[in-house]
């Protein structure tokens, strides 16, 4: 059984968006209009946070792109009353749309905000009805929604291997900001297999760059960060999360 | 109507007391302070050698191998916080009572105020203990840097505490004192004549004490509760790293209240079993207190609850450190037999009316809490003392758990020693039970015919 | 009578008030259950019964799609003519339709029998891959003559979850709903 | 110093069935105020049901609001009746009579109140009520019990069926009197009501037993419903809520908000209804001493969620602690919290003279719930607005008017439903007063007449 991880390298991000923009095409997402982002109520799976490092004028932009953690120990999962976020077997974090009526328990729960919930009806227009990507459920009014890992092209790739009769390749397909990705700063793959991209800098980075967003909570997340190398700066404390 | 007729079906040893004249209130109230008797001096006798023994063993070890090695401390430290947990708690029961003008309450009262008197043993281990309560800065405390915490601000607690008490005590047995001034033989005379003061029993000071007892009694409430809540931060929450908690100070305030009534009940078998005071502590005061007993051993899972349920679900790392440390692993079976004697076995027993109705059943309730709470403190002591660096922010790794010495055993066994010598020498000077208070109910209450019985009418002054 | 006249009474509202949960619920289960539906009308009346049991033709011959992906697929027209271009069809409607359907190039607006939610992804592939006969689904399709194609089974979650747990198959929502 | 009148029997419950057949001009505008706010209640809840959450104010770090906040509230409101009913009924204290009743109505009205606060808010209602009932067997899949959001309805329905038959077992002596003076649809509804009560020893008996044994059944209940309600908050990792206190620190609050909800609704009944000789200001009297030791006792708790909150002296934690002491507009809400919750009326209660003064009493216990309100707020938006380190993300909380107006349609319908309530049923326990005639008694002492109260023993 796979687990499947991300890891984001900080050092390559350059802030395109080419991330956001893939996976709002990927995942069905409803556009955010100047008006949604007013109210803040803009859905972004992944959403690059900028923030700025240093003092004018000595001031750096840095960016960071958070998709949802996929936590092995899910503080949003067991605050859902009806089990409509879900910890699947293979490590996913999972929003089954249908089943949620919005509490919205798991975004409060969730300190990420990675939870995205739909206040109004999703409405595309007419000529971008047909770029919907079928294999992934159009969301309603009142549905929390969120990073899914894929997991369209994850259950197709699974099937696959299953139809051709043999196990899963490491990195035989990826997610669509990983795909998307300009610099190769998203890399996604199979925690347990030592063979994926993903394991490897995992457990070569661990020791070096690699870190959790708010790693003290103890929940675990499945998305590593590798730290950014700044040549110029002074050596600084390593911090367990970032600040 | 049913709950008329069903008037004077129960209770007929309760009967007995409001059918008693003053003067044989005041021949048994006289009792103990005119005559001790053989069996009780020697009990008295073998408790203070228990409390010299006990001073020695603190001589012996603690003093001597000094503060810097503070897990010698902790069996001193859990004498000092069992006393402070029952002993010091009963004179809060009876100002409940009295709070709540129940009339039962009025032979209960002095049973559980009288150990205020011990108050003094406390005190003394504090101030010993000071020394090995570390300064504040560095690690966490409730104190945020104040200048002298946490030793000034505890010591000014304790001596309050200490204070009000006495001079609750004092207060509520002024007028008995007067009494035994006035009827005991020449060698006490002194003292209890110069503890009665002035007291001639004026309308004017009648009104003074009535309405000064009352809120003597609040103030020791008001004091007792935030000095328990700064021992449960300075003992046990400020010394394991990580026990972030808001609740404790409520638990620990909440079990040491059980515990009072627990040994106020206790108190009372004694008395009634040894000390003739049959026809005042009957079933209607063991069953009260059995009902209060059963309510605060369920409080004592609610507010353990309320915190366990908070860590077990938050389960971030350092919660779930804590949780081994002081619940799951290390101190795993103290807990199960706190738990089992604090609430299982008293919500088990006393659940049942007939039991609750008895003398027996809450009084082996109460001895079964006693236990309880000392195994509780023991615990979260010995947890709270063993942990080698507090100046960490959370347990990184568990600590392994104090096996206690002889040494600690006497220490132990002699503050409690201590504790009741004291109270079994100052029943040489306070009658019991409470004169004033008792025949001022019989004032109170009459026994009327109504319809085809005949009740007990209590009178409700403002 | 007149003696338990209040306790039957008092009995009979009792039962009453608790039969109404059990009530509601049977009811749920009877009138939204998929099977319970009538058959459903089609453009065309494909007879399903000569094709499949009287010519003895496969499933998988005209559903082209159920081995190798997601969807069944139901054939287009072109793929019905190459045989009915041969088979005459003067002066039977239903066939006449499939003819003036093709040549006039409009697609046939097929009913969906088998309706799964939106939300739901069946894979056909993968079932059938596993070892699954189409009947265990659809029932026996080949023998269901005039009325049209009825559903057999029940098809709910509870269904596939509980076929699922037999298979020893993963339960994971996410299996499913994504 | 107990002024009672000496009342026969009929004049009780004349005095007391008073309601019933006369409308006094207030009463009127009562039912035409709340009634116009009521529909403005109404038209918000089916706008935001139609169009969506999207017409509140809610957003991304801040996904509870203000619905929230007042189910909290009306929790609070609702645990009045069990402690004044219950507790003092079990503890036998006589100065409970008079206000049974209301504080037991009170409950119920303000559970369904803060029942509905929870349902309307979520994303779907019409899927919570679909899948809640009947419940659907045959999807094989059930709700998540390890859910605080399961905890809560069936703690809260519990605590409704259980309040509402102890209101209903109290209710029947006084419903076979009013079935045996009234006619019309009055007397078919009261005879339905009344399930036959003949009054005989026997019928006495079960009730009496019926009630004290509800009352003991009800308590564990009482407690569990807000402790559960806090755990929504508390097992969640939001700093500031994450909090072990919170179980008791909101029953106890409960309580102090829903006991002085009591006494607004006692000085209100005595204005309304004229009850001046059966709630009298003794009741008062000892009703404000009762809420001073709750009142102390919420401030300990207060106190300690505080001082223990910023102790551990996380950054999260000093972060939010310092906003909602120090910040506007939260520094005003510390001190609303403090000045009307505690120290304007606690120390006016400690005085016997304005104990004994309704309008004080009055206007102290609305005070108090001034502050409650505010502390909920208080306690639980904060946390959402400065959840964790992700400044981006931080934002502000404007409850829209649609929010507002569902606020104050709340406390419009739970007035609304009293007052109907108060039509229809006696809004004081008639059995219970002509039982508390007979058990009181006076006794000489020396020169003094001194009330007294038989007592079993």
């Amino acid at each position: 059984m796979p687990r499947w991880g991300m890891v984001i390298d900080l050092d390559r991000c350059i802030g395109c968006g080419a991330c956001v923009v893939a996976c709002q095409a990927e995942n069905n997402v409803p556009i955010n209009t100047e008006d949604v982002y007013h109210q803040r109520r803009a859905i972004e799976w992944i959403r690059l946070e900028r923030y700025w490092d240093g003092e004018y004028p000595d001031i750096k932009a840095r960016y960071i792109p958070v998709p949802c953690m996929h936590c092995q120990n899910a503080p949003c999962e067991p605050v859902c009353p009806v089990y409509a976020t879900y910890h699947t077997s293979e490590g996913i974090n999972m929003q089954v749309y249908n089943r949620c009526i919005g509490t919205r328990y798991c975004s409060v729960n969730c300190q990420w905000h990675v939870r995205f919930f739909n206040f109004w009806e999703p409405k595309w227009p007419d000529s971008l009805k047909n770029q919907l990507n079928p294999n992934v459920t159009v969301r309603s009014r009142g549905v929390m929604e969120k990073c899914t890992f894929c997991i369209q092209r994850i259950v197709k790739a699974e099937h696959q291997a299953k139809l051709e009769g043999r196990d899963l390749r490491a990195d035989e397909f990826t997610t669509a900001c990983a795909q998307a990705c300009p610099t190769d700063a998203i890399v996604f793959g199979d925690l347990d297999n030592p063979n994926s991209r993903v394991a490897q800098l995992v457990n070569s980075a661990v020791n070096e760059r690699g870190y959790r967003l708010l790693e003290d909570l103890g929940t675990e997340p499945s998305v590593y960060y590798l730290k950014k190398v700044d040549l110029e700066a002074p050596v600084e404390e390593h911090s367990s999360h970032q600040g | 109507m049913a709950r008329h007729t069903t008037a004077v079906t129960h209770g007929h040893e309760l009967q007995r007391t409001w059918e008693l004249a003053p003067r044989d209130v005041l021949d048994a109230g006289l009792r103990w302070v005119r005559t001790l008797g053989a069996g009780r001096r020697s009990v008295a006798l073998v408790a203070l050698a228990l409390g010299v023994a006990g001073a020695l063993a603190l001589v012996a070890g603690p003093v001597l191998s000094g503060y810097a090695n503070r897990q010698v401390w902790a069996y001193t430290a859990v004498a000092f916080v069992y006393l402070m947990s029952t002993a010091a708690a009963a004179p809060c029961l009876s100002t409940a009572l009295r709070v709540a003008r129940s009339h039962w309450r009025r032979p209960v009262n002095r049973a559980a105020e009288v150990w205020a008197v011990t108050l003094v043993v406390p005190l003394v281990l504090y101030l010993l203990l000071m020394g090995t309560l570390p300064g504040t800065e560095n690690r966490l405390s409730i104190w945020f840097g104040w200048p002298l915490s946490p030793w000034l601000w505890g010591a000014i607690l304790m001596a309050t505490l200490a204070g009000a008490g006495y001079f609750y005590l004092w207060l509520s047995s002024l007028p008995d004192l007067a009494i035994v001034r006035d009827q005991a033989d020449g060698k006490r005379r002194g003292l209890i004549a110069r503890l009665a003061g002035p007291w001639r029993g004026s309308h004017r000071q009648w009104r003074m004490v009535e309405k000064v007892v009352n809120n003597a009694g609040v103030l020791y409430v008001l004091v007792y509760v935030p000095t328990m809540t700064v021992l449960a931060s300075d003992f046990v929450i400020s010394m394991i790293p990580g026990y972030f908690t808001a609740v404790f100070p409520a638990y620990f305030t909440i079990s040491s209240f059980e515990a009072g009534i627990a040994l106020t009940i206790l108190t009372m078998a004694v008395l009634r079993r040894w000390g003739g005071q049959r026809d005042y502590l009957g079933l209607e005061q063991f069953w009260a207190l059995g009902k209060m007993l059963l309510a605060f051993a369920l409080l004592w899972f609610y507010f353990w609850w309320s915190e366990f349920i908070i860590f077990w679900y938050g389960r971030t790392p350092r919660e779930i450190n804590v949780l081994k440390y002081i619940m799951a692993e290390t101190y795993f079976w103290p807990f199960v037999l706190a738990f089992a004697l604090n609430f299982a076995l008293p919500l088990l027993i006393l659940m049942w009316n007939p039991i609750r109705r008895s003398i027996a059943g809450p009084t082996v309730v109460a001895g079964i809490v006693l236990v309880g709470n000392l195994i509780d403190r023991i615990r979260l002591i010995s947890a709270g003392f063993s942990v080698p660096d507090i100046t960490q922010h959370e347990l990184h790794e568990i600590p392994a758990a104090y096996i206690p010495n002889l040494l600690d055993i006497v220490i132990l066994a002699g503050a409690i020693g201590g504790a009741v010598a004291l109270v079994l020498f100052t029943f040489r000077v306070l009658p019991f039970p409470s004169i004033w208070e008792v025949t001022g109910g019989l004032w109170l209450r009459q026994h009327l015919p109504y319809k085809h019985t005949r009740v007990i009418v209590v009178g409700k002054p403002e | 009578m007149q003696r338990y006249f209040r306790l039957v009474l008092f009995a009979v509202v009792l039962l009453v008030v608790l039969a109404i949960p059990v009530a509601a619920v049977l009811a749920r289960t009877y009138f939204l259950a998929p099977t319970a539906q009538p058959v459903k009308a089609q453009p065309i009346q494909f007879p399903h019964q000569v094709h499949a049991q009287a010519m003895g033709l496969d499933c998988t011959f005209c559903h082209r799609g159920a081995t190798t992906s997601a969807q069944a697929t139901i054939p287009a027209l072109e793929f019905c003519m190459n045989c009915h271009k041969v088979i005459p069809w003067q002066g039977r409607p239903e066939l006449e339709k499939l003819v003036q359907a093709f040549e006039s190039g409009q697609p046939v607006q097929w009913t969906k029998v088998h309706q799964l939610p939106d939300h739901v992804h069946f894979v056909h592939a993968v079932h059938l891959n596993f070892g699954f006969q189409c009947a265990d689904c659809h029932g026996d399709v080949a023998a269901m003559g005039k009325p049209g194609v009825k559903q057999v089974r029940d098809l709910r979650m509870g269904d596939c979850l509980t076929c699922h747990q037999q298979n020893n198959a993963r339960t994971d929502c996410s299996v499913c709903h994504y | 110093m107990q002024e009672r009148h000496h009342l026969g029997e009929e004049a009780i419950t004349r005095e007391l069935f008073r309601p019933l057949v006369s409308t006094p001009a207030m009463m009127w505008v009562g039912f035409i105020g709340l009634g116009a706010v009521l529909a403005i209640f109404v038209f918000a809840v089916s706008w935001m049901v139609y169009w969506g959450l999207g017409v509140t104010g809610l957003q991304r770090p801040n996904m509870w609001g203000f619905m929230i906040v007042n189910f909290v509230f009306w929790i609070g409101i609702s645990h009045a009746g069990v402690m004044i009913s219950a507790i003092l009924r079990l503890t036998q204290a006589e100065w409970r009579r008079p206000v049974t009743r209301a504080a037991e109505v009170m409950t119920i009205f303000s559970l369904m109140t803060a029942m509905l606060h929870p349902v309307i808010h979520t994303g779907r209602p019409w899927r919570t009520l679909y899948w809640v009932f009947p419940y659907d067997f045959w999807r094989n899949i059930w709700p998540d019990i390890r859910g605080p959001l399961v905890w809560d309805p069936s703690a809260i329905l519990t605590y409704l069926t259980g309040s509402t038959l102890f209101l209903y077992t109290t209710l029947i002596p006084d419903m076979a009197l009013a079935r045996d003076r009234t006619t019309g649809w009055r007397h078919v509804l009261y005879t339905i009501l009344a399930l036959g009560w003949r009054g005989n020893e026997r019928q006495w008996k079960m009730q009496t037993i019926a009630g004290f044994l509800l009352s003991g059944l009800i308590l564990p209940v009482f407690v569990s419903v807000h402790s559960i309600v806090s755990w929504d908050f508390a097992v969640s990792l939001v700093p500031t809520w994450h909090a072990t206190v919170f179980a008791p620190y909101f029953v106890i609050g409960a309580i102090h908000s829903g006991v002085s909800a009591v006494v607004t609704l006692m000085a209100l009944m005595r204005w309304l209804f004229r009850f001046e000789h059966y709630i009298r200001l003794e009741h008062f009297d000892a009703i404000g001493r009762l809420l001073i030791a709750v009142g102390t006792g919420w401030l300990w708790f207060f106190l300690l969620d505080i001082f223990f909150a910023i102790y551990p002296q996380e950054a999260r934690e000093l972060e939010i602690m310092q906003f909602r002491l120090f910040q506007w507009p939260f520094n005003v809400f510390t001190a609303l919290i403090f000045i009307f919750g505690y120290f304007i009326p606690v120390p006016i209660w400690v005085f016997q003279r304005f104990r004994r003064n309704v309008r004080i009493m009055f206007w102290t216990s609305i005070a108090v719930n001034v502050g409650m309100w505010a502390e909920r707020y208080w306690l639980i938006k904060p946390g959402l607005m400065r959840k964790y380190e992700w400044t981006f993300d931080w934002n502000w909380y404007r409850p829209s008017i649609v929010e507002i107006s569902i606020i104050m349609g709340s406390f419009a319908l739970v007035g609304f439903l009293l007052l109907v309530f108060s039509k229809i049923f006696p809004p004081i326990s008639v059995w219970e007063e002509k039982e508390g005639v007979h058990f009181a008694q006076q006794l000489q002492v020396g020169k003094r007449r001194v009330s007294a109260i038989v007592r079993e023993f």
